[in-house]
């Protein structure tokens, strides 16, 4: 054996010889006596031996960093490629460079939740200008740090709007069938167990809006809160000033499932109705900056009015100032939160998604409003693009005749997932079919083209789509 | 040092050119009531400014990568940076959630792994990893026990027990799934009073929420007795894995006799904190409640070469209790668990729990050397332990919250104060397996040197920090006079 | 805050495992007469020891990202994020320089456009990517001028002229190119002496190396004739492209005359300065020149989607002066330029040098303005201008270092000092087009209170800086007392 | 047009709206204020109007950084792929993905040279510290703080021996032809025009390192450097301690060229010989943290003894003291350096290869001697299997019986470049002909196997060749 720096590899234990353990054996045995125990598994004495007997033989064993590269580099090629124009909820959109070279800075990425707010003043001063940006983009008075993604924050909003509204007994919650499908389970899920109902209200066929017939089957009942979405589940936009209004007039809370995106161009849930406003706004905030990877991390918006703030769930940040005057930032109103309230709390979320307003918060900087409203704006032309190339194929058509934002839904002449495998076999991802969430709505994709795709891309789209359909009509005939 | 805000910098008409298409199309076909009428208060800033700003905003914060960062319950351990730049492949990253699993094979291979890694680490029978964050872990166990008494007919289990140590979560989600929160008392040992348990167990128990070692620091001696007490009153265990950095491969929940389990990957498998997030709080559980797991879950088909993997749905899980995030919970942090997890593999993983322990029993070791109180001094320390500062203030009136702030001047970030509530001035104290002795002698020596400032001058630790970006904030003054946002932004364009 | 050196964080024995193999197989084959017997002084760490090392010796650096940095000459503008995000695709960074150019074509294409769009910006004829830096793309346009007039059979031209304003590297190339230096002097508006040109040039005269802008900020007026008169002579005219950055897309040396020029890629396209390097050198040729180049260069067969692009070397460039890197010099900052060269596209580029000249001339202004002393108060700024503070050293005895290290305390890089040598005290200030009028209206205004500041006080420039890390570090005991590395380290294991 | 926070975007000029240039319409004309002129085109009037007219037509318009990302995303895909087995000069290494994420902090990346040390501690200390390792791994007295690769090193070395060998007149260096062809050429390239003159010495046809009789026909002639290559191009070791005496009781400098990961294992240069050890040392730092990345950027290392220092190219840090007595560290030497010294200069380099440097030292803390150590041996020890695996093919045989560090050369029983032309279409790089370099090697392969390949990548490789050979026999037959 070579001889190395230092003393040489001991033969024995090589305990300390892992991964992110810094241990020599010098220091494991200076400090078991400074301890006073002979082994690391002194140490576990007060456990019962019966369950010391551990066996991990299914775990591999450990990899190298350069075997586990190889590995995960091959897997990432796999699910690498594809064209998408899937969107329902989840939107391609191009992320600067610098935000997650910025984000991924260590002091931001491996820092925690600011307890000594002197010592993380980089991470609070960030989620102050989110909250600032929020407020900005929504037109409310208060956000808060962010909540885990779009669908929990509703659910979020449904239990603070049943806290809030104090004159309504019923805790029922109108939950439009335009609302993300998703989104209506997560809510149902997490809100259920405390007596919370939610009541359906249908979409108008031709539309694909909230019936208005509908909801007024439920004037002059009590209703503590409806849920507007803009843009909904379809892409459509809601009549939200006049369903805001109906909430009010109602003595229900308005609260708005908003894509922040699309506030760049749309009315501000804060002006929404005559006024008023919503008054509680929720969204996804993952096409602020988040990549789509399979589905998380994103994170939800929640801001609401000023009055409702100590009925707001997660975490919140104030600027205020230090023994000297000089500005700071600390996390505020805490004793609405789990560690001070316990079960007292507005709810029992503790983390909020730091890492990803960090990212937004770049992305917002970097984009600004003129870039927001760029972005949407392209978005919005490039779906109309593609939805005029894909209803010149026969057979294919709009389901609804209203005005969509950078989504909608097309219905197809044949069996829609059997034309999406076809598509994706082919390298486009056409969509998502809506027949598994709406009896009604066989046949049909939900398609999006974000300011990520090209003519080009659109021209593909509707190439291969022509092709499949040609391929099935010929299949289905034969 | 200290940085404008990101609107100050703001200039009307600057732009990041590069970074949105050059023009925005007509919406006019939008109705104009529907459009937005007023500014939107963004930032106008040149990407350099952005990059500036944020860049010298990031070294205003301490963090793992540049400070030892001993926060009691957090497990503040290395964050390998494999982890993040394998979860940021393009592959991974671009991949649409709602795209075919045909097109996410490695990703869901990822994830079915993970799953099965942390089934046999924790000793249950299978996990679900879509659970955000520990609070919606702890959230989904308690929602599936209640599912689990109700698919029995048994209605009126409407009560969980919860030790007075408890995180704050554990209530708040007992009350979040509409039950009731029966507080068990410590025994001076730091244990869960037996007696007390036994009396408080009853045919409304629908379960107990444990954190073991507790957030006292120590192991739950009495924890197959628990379980037996519990158990036999028919209701059902659930494993805070908040401090499974503990135990990590050592002793296991399933063993302990847990019929449900939440881990906070961010802590035991170094995912990123993040500043306060993303957590993950991926559950497992055991055979009463695998039928009752949230979705989705990863499956797999056939064997080898030939394996393929799709995600579970109501229709495989016929009981679950639903599905928790639009899509799949925060997946690209589980593909960063995923990495340090293969990092460790089975032995790593066994390490990370005695490492963590050396750590934490040395440290604890070496302060009650020089003479600091422990608040359990003839325990075992866990993977953390507790420092009691009760007779410093008493003596020389000073606080932990001087204590921690003196941390931060020595360039220390300071342990979790004030929790567990039960401990008076408390320090809870967890260091990792991750830091080296060197850096523990050297907290020691700082602990030792601020207690001797301490006696010579309080006032050198009431004025702490000095050395930092800012004083001593107004904690008082900002819940007092609410400043949430900054006003002149929006005002200027409004 | 200073941060130890790595080998003060080293212990006998530690490792970051997951780095390298677990184990190092037998090597007996090798003769121990040829193995090594001895230590070979590298440090041991933990991976955590070494990112909380690394990220803490970081911050300790100002930079573009943190800070204006206006150092003549070097053109340190805004480094777009994407440049790098781009490069470092795996696609690009597994490549191995011997693969077959099939396996290459993306990168191919992308250093056949870039050597287009340099070709045109410049007004060259071609574009040869493959000097590492500056100093070897000067050594380059030598060499192909030697080895044209070498070619022709004119081999007495062994003269290079040379004005005096020059960067150090002109007269160090042209020694190295085996040639004479002839210095030629400035007049006093920093334009060169034509007079003294003409009497330069004769039968021996291979060449002129010229800055345009030159190093005194200036543009050559008389350009057009000095290509006449050393053309006249039978020299060829070489163009250092160090400040390209100030006439990108508005002229260019090849319409002046020039027969080659080399380009900072790091300064005038962006690439990063990395604290010292890597540069790159891209050489632009003339007509006369083409066939010289250094290879490799790239080629392209066929046209639009049949396209194709392959390596030329010695069979395609007859008469090249050959390689001058094992492979293809610094390829992946090239794919940095290319990006950036996409991202500002035609318009893009010539705006670089409008806005980085109004910026010049702005702060040129603004600082008159406050009494400072111009070195060519007559003339325009070019990307750069120069300042002269002899006059603070006869009246308040303070010197150029002393501002220079007191503008650090302000948190402004200083700019670069005592260059050119022509010019006593001199701060030759270069804000780039990407810095906006509120930062430079900052920096006047702390050169106004440092003025000030001298005027009351001496010694506050004097203690400069002590708000950095280090005040101010003896450069005279460095160069005395030799101290190039760490001994311990090395004698410790020996 | 929607209004927007702030002004309206103007429609006349938008000089400024270009990217990362900040300038607002109302910061343009304050400056042209300011500074007394109408328009930014009036501060080039000093130009020769002649010149000023200056057309960009062939150069593409501006593209968004989204557009540009997916560009390059296509063509790094077009990229991908490929086992590769080539090493000649280049080698596939593992990189922690620690060390281009901390190399490529902002406050690294985005520094200059440390002109003002005093705000530039980090970048000193990183090449002090680069600088320290790279004597303790050559064993020699001084490293310089890098240089542009490791040819353009071997040609400053030559230069520098020239200067540091006064008693030799000839200006003559022994160049083996077992020093990597490329080096060779640049070396050329770069010192004839100096006058100095190279010598080739043959290899020993048998053993493929130096030949010692071609060597002995230079013994009592004036020379003034002999080039030592370990491991040489063939991946053969020389007879290192041989040569550097021979070289020195010749009067002659001893130039190593290194592999610097093969003195993880192999004598370092600073004990060569009789204990007097190599003069100078350079080497390739590739292997140490830089991507293979198509050729570069890469580092070249450089290293002498003390008594040569202010003979040495480049630029060094030396640690001092500040003012209060602390350590710190500048540029020191200078005077060597062309700035200071112009035409009597070192050198005219200017630039190191800073960000590689720091990757380098990154790299090298990381892995520590062991870890080097272990990837040695372990690709040692690959190379060794998959000779065994490649040479149990008819046909295929070792060129050279020497010992080996991590590649060698085999004769192939076909044409070696239509051999590995075909073996690229199946996916594998199978290394370098070096017929065109050599005229005694036809139809052979210069092949090498890091610690990156697995046993089953070794058995693609032999399984592919041997189905390529036959073939390729089959044809040929045909």
């Amino acid at each position: 054996m070579i001889r190395r720096g230092g003393v040489a590899q001991p033969e024995n234990d090589q305990r300390g010889t892992m991964p992110f353990i810094p241990h020599t054996e010098d220091d494991i045995r200076s400090m078991l006596d400074a301890i006073g125990v002979k082994d690391i598994d002194d140490l576990f004495d007060e456990i019962d031996p019966r369950l010391r007997d551990v066996s991990l033989d299914s775990i591999p064993t450990r990899a190298s960093e350069q075997a586990v590269s190889r590995l995960m580099g091959e897997r990432a090629a796999r699910d690498s490629g594809g064209l998408c124009f899937i969107g329902a909820g989840a939107y391609e959109h191009h992320i600067p460079a610098a935000v997650w070279e910025l984000t991924t800075r260590g002091e931001f990425y491996s820092a925690y939740t600011p307890y000594q707010p002197e010592a993380s003043q980089g991470t609070l001063q960030v989620v102050y200008e989110y909250q600032t940006m929020m407020t900005g983009l929504t037109g409310m008075d208060v956000a808060n740090a962010s909540l885990y993604d779009g669908a929990s924050a509703l659910a979020e909003a449904v239990l603070m709007a049943v806290r809030a509204n104090r004159k309504s007994k019923a805790s029922r919650i109108l939950m439009p069938a335009s609302v993300h499908p998703f989104y209506r389970q997560v809510a149902h899920n997490i809100c259920a167990n405390q007596g919370i109902t939610f009541e359906s209200i249908d979409f108008d066929t031709a539309k694909g809006t909230i019936d208005r017939d509908a909801l007024e089957r439920w004037s002059g009942e009590d209703v503590t809160a409806l849920v507007i979405p803009q843009p909904n589940f379809f892409g459509a936009l809601e009549d939200v000033d006049t369903l805001t209004d109906w909430a009010h007039d109602n003595g229900a809370l308005a609260i708005g499932v908003v894509n922040p995106l699309s506030l760049a161009v749309l009315k501000e849930p804060g002006r929404w109705g005559n006024g008023e406003g919503a008054d509680i706004v929720v969204g996804e905030g993952q096409p602020l900056g988040a990549p789509l990877a399979s589905g998380g991390p994103y994170f939800g918006i929640l801001c609401c009015r000023k009055k409702h703030v100590r009925q707001m769930p997660g975490r919140v940040v104030g600027r205020t100032q230090d023994l000297d005057g000089r500005s700071g930032y600390v996390l505020t109103l805490q004793p609405r939160e789990q560690h001070i309230r316990r079960s007292k709390a507005t709810s029992n979320i503790c983390t909020n998604q730091g890492l990803l307003v960090t990212a937004a918060t770049i992305h917002m900087s970097l984009l600004g409003a003129q870039g927001l409203e760029n972005v949407a704006a392209t978005s919005i032309a490039n779906t109309r693009r593609l939805v005029e190339k894909l209803t010149a194929i026969d057979g294919v058509e709009r389901v609804f005749d209203s005005v969509c934002f950078h989504e909608t839904l097309l219905r197809l002449p044949a069996d829609a997932q059997a034309v999406l495998d076809a598509l994706a076999e082919r390298g486009v991802f056409g969509g998502l079919a809506l027949a598994s969430f709406y009896d009604t709505l066989e046949n049909t994709v939900l398609v999006c083209a974000t300011e990520t795709k090209t003519d080009a891309d659109l021209d593909t789209y509707a190439d291969v789509l022509a092709d499949v359909l040609r391929t099935h009509a010929a299949v289905s005939v034969a | 040092m200290t940085e404008k805000l990101i609107f100050e910098h703001s200039r009307p008409g600057r732009r990041a050119l590069a970074q949105a298409p050059a023009e925005a199309p007509s919406i006019d076909d939008i109705p104009a009531a529907l459009r937005r009428e007023s500014g939107v208060g963004l930032p106008e800033a040149s990407e350099m400014d952005v990059v500036r700003h944020y860049t010298r905003l990031s070294q205003l914060n301490f963090s793992i990568d540049t400070h030892f960062y001993p926060l009691g319950s957090c497990t503040m351990k290395h964050n390998p940076r494999a982890c993040n730049t394998l979860a940021s492949l393009p592959g991974f990253l671009n991949r649409h959630p709602l795209a075919p699993a045909s097109h996410g094979q490695g990703m869901l291979a990822c994830l079915y792994e993970l799953q099965e890694m942390l089934t046999t680490v924790t000793g249950m029978d299978a996990v679900s990893l879509t659970p955000m964050a520990g609070a919606q872990g702890e959230f989904t166990g308690v929602a599936m026990i209640k599912a689990y008494h109700e698919s029995r007919g048994d209605t009126a289990r409407d009560e969980i027990l919860v030790p007075d140590a408890a995180h704050g979560t554990n209530p708040a989600t007992a009350v979040m799934c509409g039950c009731k929160v029966v507080e068990i008392p410590t025994d001076s040992d730091g244990d869960v009073d037996i007696a007390a348990l036994r009396g408080a167990v009853s045919e409304r128990t629908a379960g107990i929420m444990l954190t073991n070692p507790s957030t006292l620091g120590v192991f739950e001696q009495d924890i197959l007795e628990i379980a037996e007490i519990v158990h036999g009153a028919g209701g059902l265990l659930y494993y805070d894995g908040a401090n499974l950095n503990a135990i990590l491969g050592k002793v296991r929940p399933g063993d302990m006799g847990f019929d449900v389990i939440h881990m906070n990957l961010h802590k035991t498998f170094s995912t990123p904190h993040g500043g306060g997030g993303p957590g993950s709080g991926a559950v497992g559980v055991g055979k009463r409640l695998r039928d009752f797991m949230p979705i989705p879950v990863v499956g797999k088909d056939g064997e080898g070469d030939a394996a393929t993997y799709r995600w579970l749905t109501e229709q495989d899980v016929p009981h679950t209790i639903g599905r928790l995030s639009a899509f799949m919970g925060n997946a690209g942090v589980l593909l960063r668990a995923y990495v340090y997890a293969r990092l460790l593999g089975a032995e790593g993983m066994t390490r990370v729990a005695e490492f963590a322990t050396l750590n934490s029993n040395y440290l604890m070791a070496r302060l009650r050397e020089h003479g600091f109180d422990l608040a359990f001094a003839d325990r075992r320390a866990s993977h953390e332990f507790i420092v009691t500062l009760k007779r410093q203030k008493q003596q020389l009136d000073v606080t932990a919250t001087d204590f921690a702030k003196r941390l931060l001047d020595y360039g220390f970030h300071a342990p979790t104060i004030y929790f567990p509530l039960l401990v008076p001035e408390c320090f809870l104290i967890e260091p990792t397996e991750s830091e080296s002795k060197e850096t523990l002698d050297a907290f020691v020596a700082a602990m030792v040197a601020i207690w001797d400032e301490a006696k010579a001058d309080a006032t050198t630790l009431k004025d702490a920090p000095v050395n930092l970006p800012v004083r001593r904030l107004d904690e008082v003054a900002a819940a007092k006079n609410l400043d949430l946002k900054h006003e002149s932004a929006t005002a200027a364009d409004a």
